[in-house]
């Protein structure tokens, strides 16, 4: 029992993340009609931003302390943060430590000039193309983000660290009435099921709730009639796209404590929100975020040490089984519409 | 003899009825047209025929073979052609490859493949193709592509396509729609002409001009009933359809 | 000529010029010259040109004819290079076996494949073949290691039976061969400072890749291809026309499958190793970007689209700074040092970027691939010799 | 026109021609095996070409671009540039600084992409295009494994890079192939007694395996040497690679009645399950009355960066570190530190250690021929290159040496100073034979000089 709330809190986490890309994709698709493969980059890049902010934070002068040496031989020079020199130590060092949630800040006006610039400088010019060009053009840009990011990031992953106030685990067994140690939950994974609510909510109260959301919803209905009115939808569809970007960098924001990011992070959830989205069903909103955490989940259920010894290898594979069994049974997806995507 | 003959169908969507236990049947060689307002479920009713929706309940016998459950290949194979209200086209192809397409699904059945089987040999097929572009007057466009075409010359290449398969039946949705008065007036001349080839029609149509020059019997369809059904000259004076419908107005 | 028409002819016998004289096309530049790292004419890539050229061929007659894209093509490369590796471990390394295997295994492979994911159109066949590839990589590279070797990739042993062949007591494993003939062997043709290499295994790959290309014009041309297109333009009307489109698209998948397995079984033909990694959705992802960026539907485009992305693969990954240095050599160091910085950035490690960036300016500016950037350069040229005839949208027949 | 069997190569043979001045007298020449060498890209002018074959792309990037340097710096050294690194604590004089046997050293590069098809489509092109005469480098065993197969049969020498598997030199292992870093078995055989030591002979050990090749090896090979000083074996679980998040493979560890985890992951893996493993508070944790402990069998000091805090007193083994007080691991750093600013790697050692290796074994054998310097390196011993005295076995080609036991660093002095030396364990203890179990099913067959 305890093992099975274990794995239902770690697919919920899984989940948020798939969710909330799936999300953004699902958005974008849903209203501009486009198969954006560098989603998985504007994830990726919204990871960046807490690394850059971190490395801005941390920005230093060396100063020589010559009771100690370096691997050469030399005196050591020791790196003291502006920010600790300016603030001093407590306020400095406190700043860097909330680097990860203070990078929410920087992350929104970023990617959403990025999500901009993309829209207006690149994906305008498709909305009219097969998908097969839509994917290709997408994908080649992902591959130029990521080249981008390696080039000044290097490959390996790098480290950046929660807040020390959300280090460290909650003991949910306690809590439940098991043994202690048998539920432990961190802090942060806890943090980001919860901030992937909110965000999640926003977007739904956001579409349902002003009149701008109300507009997008008819005109990820039917974007013609919508046209017709004589509302202007093209630039309404440019923020929806600023504002999938926001969510995929925010869910990358985030996501930098739990797995340390590289550049390569994104390819890693592309293909995996895709069937997200698609086993939701294309352009349902609701879809994507129920087949994300389904998917989360079952993942982590596959994963438990008893099930891969009755199916062995079942964990590796079995994203892509529920995609198909889903498909196959239902062949819109979870909450698909007819008709979307299928010629 | 009854070439068509429908039976007790009910179609919903969700809580709307679009047709209310609709029975209906078609004599060989007629030329039958169903009319009815805008929602009346004429296209619904059309299209429980050739099996792209399902009725709820009831039967469509074509001859004595249930069209119920059978895919839209299966109704075409047992000689029902379909031309619709926006025509339905191989539009990357060319106009000859759109006609020898359902030629070749008379002849060779609902698939035959033949990867090395080589085109510019099959003269029997080509040359019925090229005969029936002749037909409808797009001779000399053969070789464009279909998309290129204006939307009369679309549906009278969709008509060539359904005539060059011989159907026992042929169902046409508004087949003048949105077509100028001297586009309408040629479609007339071509359908009156394949009238002589003793092909049976059912003729879906909003034109009463049409369906005056086109159809011997009248099948008039209202809010997914059928109201009224005789003669052209005798529904134009009932006064049911003209409450429903025509409000006089056109007449 | 073949059963084919004039047309036809002539682009057949273009390519077999290509495939021919390829060893000189490839390496314009003399050996000791700083350009020659842009050679290509060595047997390894070489081979690769054909053998992907085939595999894109394949999948141009699914995805260019009926417009389904199936994103999981690799699988079925894949698994005809681990049935060719299986029968040079346990008949012989004559290739001749391992081919047929290659062909046929990925035949029903995709015939299994073919019949689920043909159920769903659109993305949702797109999904379909995605996820069946994943978890045939996923497999092969983890649980299936008994079988194929995981990670390590399937390869020859000693000890490996090979019951067709006698006993072999020297302590190396046979090289592949067909009927004798090894395909590593060859010879160089050494012209003033020119070198051109000549390789059997290479134009054995070419044989095929002459004779896929060859069947590809027939299906092309054929009443089978002509329902296939049908498909991607209308498959609604193609019911209602009495066609069932399923086995249509049954056929067409099955025979790129085959096609991919031939491709697999050559890879494995020239180099017996079959690894998990051609499985992967980045390599079902390559042949996509290769028939896209070279021309979706025609027939030229995806041979055309193998070579430019193996090219860049090849040549681009290699060069490094003391290259790009040879190479800039002639210019002042202000402008050398700089250059080289920012050409750095697309060689090397950097070469993903070149090809990033390449995909992006194919597709906005060539949405018809390069075949239509030929095109364009042929009326370019046609339209400058002869001004005064009148220019008219040609209608695009299948190439 | 007969066909004259010829392996792979040309940029020689064009080079012998030239020099022989016979290519510009006649305007066609077929060249020949028989004519122009005698073995696969026989150096004929006044250079010999090494073929780097590391990854630059995809997660080992950083290590691949830390093997290049280290190239680099092996090639100058060689060619008697710069202040000649380890060559001067080398034990063997022979490489005299003028390049191998007088021949200038150039090399080329190409990106393996950790893949197995990659590294051997690049690894093909040094060798037919290229014309290099010995392939080396790579950092995860899969490609290592392949490229091996493929120098077999092409005739030249493979030099591996970081290569851990035992299966490199166990049952892939091929007489052409040579492998200087260590393997799983000796990383079990070392971590053993350490482990013992500090956590006891009564753990519960629970095993998260990278589901792949190298993996399985190391999984056995740990397993099997810490069985043996008493521990049990709880569970051994697969995970698959790439997996990204291992959260779904951690948190069941404290409720399996496990008090050790081991962590078989190497890369972006081990940061990834090393980083979740501390997140759910294992290294806080108690089971069985006893402090949770989490063990790496293979550090890397470029992935322990990448894990950051995460890594603090965690044992694992490395091939070696920087920080060895000896001469040549001093000179080494010291020329490396000098040259590019930052200590280098143990990918970056065991690269340059092979290359002068390889060079070496070419001047004492007098020639390139691969089966001269088979021979040569066959039960080569030597000393000076960082881990002590070494042999490099005939039976396997694997080279046996002292293995560091190494732990996360509390007080890390630098961002390179993240592990420190816990023990050296003497070659002897990590030696086994060569048709030791773990390494069955294998056979070095004979040398192929190609041609």
């Amino acid at each position: 029992m305890d093992a099975i709330i274990l794995q239902i809190l770690n697919g919920l986490d899984k989940g948020s993340a798939y969710a909330l890309i799936a999300l953004g994709l699902t958005l974008i698709f849903g209203t501009l009609g486009v198969v954006n493969f560098a989603h998985g980059a504007l994830f990726m890049l919204g990871a960046f931003c807490a690394v850059t902010l971190n490395a801005l934070f941390t920005l230093s002068h060396q100063v020589i302390d010559p009771s100690r040496t370096d691997f050469l031989g030399n005196p050591l020079r020791v790196e003291i943060p502006y920010l600790v020199e300016w603030f001093g130590e407590a306020t400095g060092n406190a700043i860097i430590d909330w680097s990860v949630p203070l990078s929410i800040l920087i992350a929104i006006p970023v990617m959403a000039a990025i999500g901009l610039a993309m829209e207006r400088g690149l994906i305008k010019h498709f909305y009219k193309r097969p998908h097969a060009d839509q994917i290709l053009v997408t994908f080649g840009l992902a591959i130029v983000l990521q080249q981008v990011v390696k080039y000044f990031y290097g490959a390996n992953p790098i480290p950046m660290p929660a807040p020390d106030a959300f280090v460290g685990t909650y003991d949910f067994g306690v809590l439940l009435g098991f043994d202690p140690f048998s539920i432990m939950y961190p802090y942060w994974r806890l943090v980001y099921f919860l901030f992937s609510l909110v965000i999640i909510a926003a977007v739904f109260a956001f579409l349902r709730y002003t009149t701008f959301g109300m507009v997008v919803r008819a005109g990820m209905a039917d974007r013609e009639t919508v046209g017709l009115l004589g509302i202007n939808i093209g630039r309404r569809f440019t923020i929806m796209f600023a504002i999938a970007a926001i969510v995929a960098g925010l869910a990358g924001v985030m996501y930098t404590p739990i797995v340390a990011p590289n550049y390569n992070m994104g390819m890693n959830f592309l293909v995996l929100s895709f069937v997200v989205v698609v086993v939701g069903g294309m352009g349902s909103l609701p879809g994507a975020v129920l087949a994300g955490f389904m998917l989360g989940i079952l993942e982590s259920f596959a994963s438990m040490a008893a099930v891969i010894d009755i199916v062995p290898g079942i964990n590796q594979v079995i994203i892509y089984l529920v995609a198909i069994v889903v498909l196959l049974v239902r062949p819109r997806g979870l909450m698909g519409r007819k008709g979307v995507m299928e010629d | 003899m009854k070439i068509l003959t429908v039976e007790g169908v009910n179609k919903s969507f969700g809580g709307l009825k679009a047709l209310n236990n609709v029975n209906f049947s078609v004599e060989q060689g007629a030329k039958h047209a169903i009319i009815g307002p805008n929602g009346a479920g004429k296209s619904t009713f059309l299209n429980c025929m050739i099996g792209r929706l399902a009725p709820d309940t009831g039967t469509v016998m074509f001859g004595d073979i249930s069209l119920t459950g059978m895919k839209p290949y299966e109704i075409n194979q047992v000689g029902v052609s379909r031309v619709f209200q926006t025509p339905e086209i191989f539009g990357d192809l060319t106009l000859l490859e759109n006609v020898m397409i359902p030629s070749l699904a008379k002849r060779d059945g609902e698939y035959a493949l033949h990867p090395f089987k080589r085109m510019e040999h099959d003269a029997e097929i080509r040359d019925k193709a090229m005969h029936m572009l002749e037909d409808v007057n797009l001779e000399n466009k053969r070789d464009m592509t279909a998309s290129s075409l204006s939307r009369g010359d679309k549906r009278r290449l969709e008509l060539a396509m359904c005539l060059s398969q011989d159907p026992k039946l042929l169902l046409l949705d508004e087949p003048t729609a949105g077509m100028s008065r001297a586009d309408t007036n040629k479609t007339i001349d071509l359908l009156k002409r394949i009238g002589d080839r003793g092909i049976t029609k059912v003729v879906i149509e909003h034109d009463m001009h049409v369906v005056f020059s086109l159809a011997d019997k009248v099948t008039v369809l209202a809010q997914g009933t059928i109201i009224a059904e005789g003669k052209p000259e005798d529904i134009k004076g009932d006064p049911r359809v003209q409450e429903a419908y025509l409000g006089g107005a056109h007449l | 000529m073949l059963g084919l028409n004039k047309k036809d002819t002539g682009l057949f016998l273009f390519v077999l010029a290509l495939i021919v004289f390829a060893p000189f096309i490839l390496n314009p530049f003399p050996e000791s010259s700083d350009l020659a790292r842009f050679n290509a004419g060595y047997p390894d890539l070489m081979q690769r040109f054909v053998i992907f050229g085939i595999f894109a061929i394949g999948f141009n007659i699914l995805f260019g004819l009926t417009g389904y894209l199936s994103f999981g093509h690799a699988a079925f490369l894949g698994v005809g290079s681990y049935a060719g590796v299986w029968m040079m471990k346990l008949l012989t390394v004559n290739i001749v076996p391992a081919l047929i295997a290659a062909i046929v295994v990925a035949g029903i492979f995709s015939l299994v494949i073919g019949y689920i994911c043909l159920r769903r159109s659109g993305i949702y066949f797109s999904i379909l073949t995605l996820a069946f590839a994943q978890m045939s990589f996923a497999l092969a590279y983890s649980v299936l290691t008994p079988i194929t070797a995981g990670e390590t990739g399937l390869q020859l042993s000693l000890a490996d039976p090979r019951i067709l062949e006698a006993a072999n007591a020297s302590g190396t494993i046979p090289a592949a061969n067909f009927f004798g003939l090894e395909m590593r062997s060859g010879f160089d043709w050494a012209v003033g400072d020119w070198v051109f290499t000549f390789n059997f295994g290479y134009y054995l790959c070419a044989v095929f890749m002459l004779i896929a290309f060859y069947i590809s014009i027939r299906i092309f041309r054929s009443p089978f291809g002509m329902m296939l297109r049908a498909v991607k333009s209308n498959q609604q009307r193609m019911g209602y026309t009495g066609l069932n489109s399923k086995p249509y698209m049954l056929a067409a998948f099955v025979i790129s499958g085959m096609y991919a397995g031939l491709a697999g079984g050559l890879m494995v033909a020239v180099d017996p190793l079959a690894g998990a990694d051609r499985m992967f959705w980045t390599a079902s992802g390559e042949v996509v970007l290769m028939t896209i960026l070279g021309g979706v539907g025609t027939l030229l485009g995806p041979v055309l689209g193998a070579g430019m992305i193996k090219y860049f693969e090849n040549i681009f990954s290699r060069l490094n700074e003391s290259d790009l240095n040879a190479l800039f050599g002639f210019l002042p160091d202000f402008i050398q040092a700089p250059l080289v910085t920012v050409a750095q950035m697309f060689v090397g490690d950097g070469w993903l970027m070149t090809l990033g960036l390449m995909f992006m300016l194919i597709v906005i500016f060539l949405p018809g691939g390069l075949l239509e950037g030929v095109q364009r350069l042929g009326a370019l040229v046609s339209r400058k010799k002869k001004t005064n005839e009148p220019s008219q949208p040609a209608a695009a027949p299948a190439e | 026109m007969t066909l004259i069997r010829k392996p792979l190569s040309r940029r020689s043979v064009l080079r012998a021609g030239a020099a022989g001045g016979a290519l510009l007298a006649t305007p066609t020449i077929f060249t020949s095996r028989a004519w122009a060498q005698s073995y696969t890209n026989e150096p004929t002018g006044s250079t010999v070409t090494l073929g780097f074959n590391v990854p630059q792309s995809g997660v080992y990037a950083d290590e691949g671009a830390d093997q290049l340097r280290a190239y680099e710096l092996a090639v100058e050294h060689i060619n008697g540039e710069g202040d000649g690194g380890m060559m001067n604590t080398f034990s063997s004089k022979a490489l005299k600084g003028n390049g191998i046997l007088g021949k200038k050293v150039v090399y080329v590069t190409g990106d393996t992409q950790t893949k197995t098809d990659a590294a051997r489509a690049s690894a093909r092109s040094m060798i037919e295009k290229d014309g290099a005469i010995m392939i080396t480098g790579g950092s995860s065993s899969g490609p290592a494994v392949a490229v091996q197969a493929l120098c077999q049969e092409a005739g030249v020498i493979f030099m591996a890079g970081l290569t851990h598997a035992n299966d490199t030199t166990g049952k892939d292992r091929r007489a052409n192939g040579f492998r200087h870093f260590f393997n799983s078995y000796m990383s079990g055989a070392a971590l053993a007694p350490v482990l013992k030591n500090a956590y006891g002979a009564d753990r519960n050990a629970y095993y998260l395996t990278a589901d792949y090749n190298w993996g399985y090896t190391t999984e056995q090979a740990i397993s099997e040497a810490t069985e043996a000083i008493g521990w049990n074996t709880v569970n051994k679980v697969l995970t698959p690679l790439g997996a990204g998040d291992f959260s779904s493979y951690i948190a069941p560890v404290l409720q399996s009645g496990a008090d050790t985890l081991v962590l078989v992951h190497y890369g972006g893996d081990m940061v990834n399950s090393l980083t979740n493993a501390v997140q759910f508070g294992l290294r806080e944790a108690q089971a069985n009355g006893k402090d949770f402990q989490i063990v790496v069998p293979l550090f890397s000091r470029l992935m322990a960066r990448g894990a950051g805090e995460n890594i603090k007193g965690i044992f694992g083994s490395t091939n070696w570190h920087w920080s060895l007080q000896d001469e040549g691991s001093q000179a080494f750093t010291r020329s490396f530190g000098q040259k590019y600013g930052f200590p280098p790697s143990q990918a970056a050692h065991t690269v340059y250690c092979q290359t002068l290796l390889y060079a070496d074994a070419c001047e004492r054998a007098g020639t390139f021929n691969p089966c001269g310097v088979v021979e040569a390196l066959e039960d080569f011993e030597f000393d000076g290159l960082g881990n002590g005295k070494t042999l490099y076995r005939a039976e396997d080609h694997q080279c046996f040496k002292d293995v560091l036991v190494v732990k996360g660093k509390e007080n890390p002095t630098s961002e390179f100073d993240l592990l420190e030396i816990v023990e050296i364990t003497p070659a002897e203890q990590v030696t086994y034979p060569h048709d030791h179990p773990q390494f069955a099913g294998g056979a070095l067959g004979t040398c192929n000089p190609g041609a």
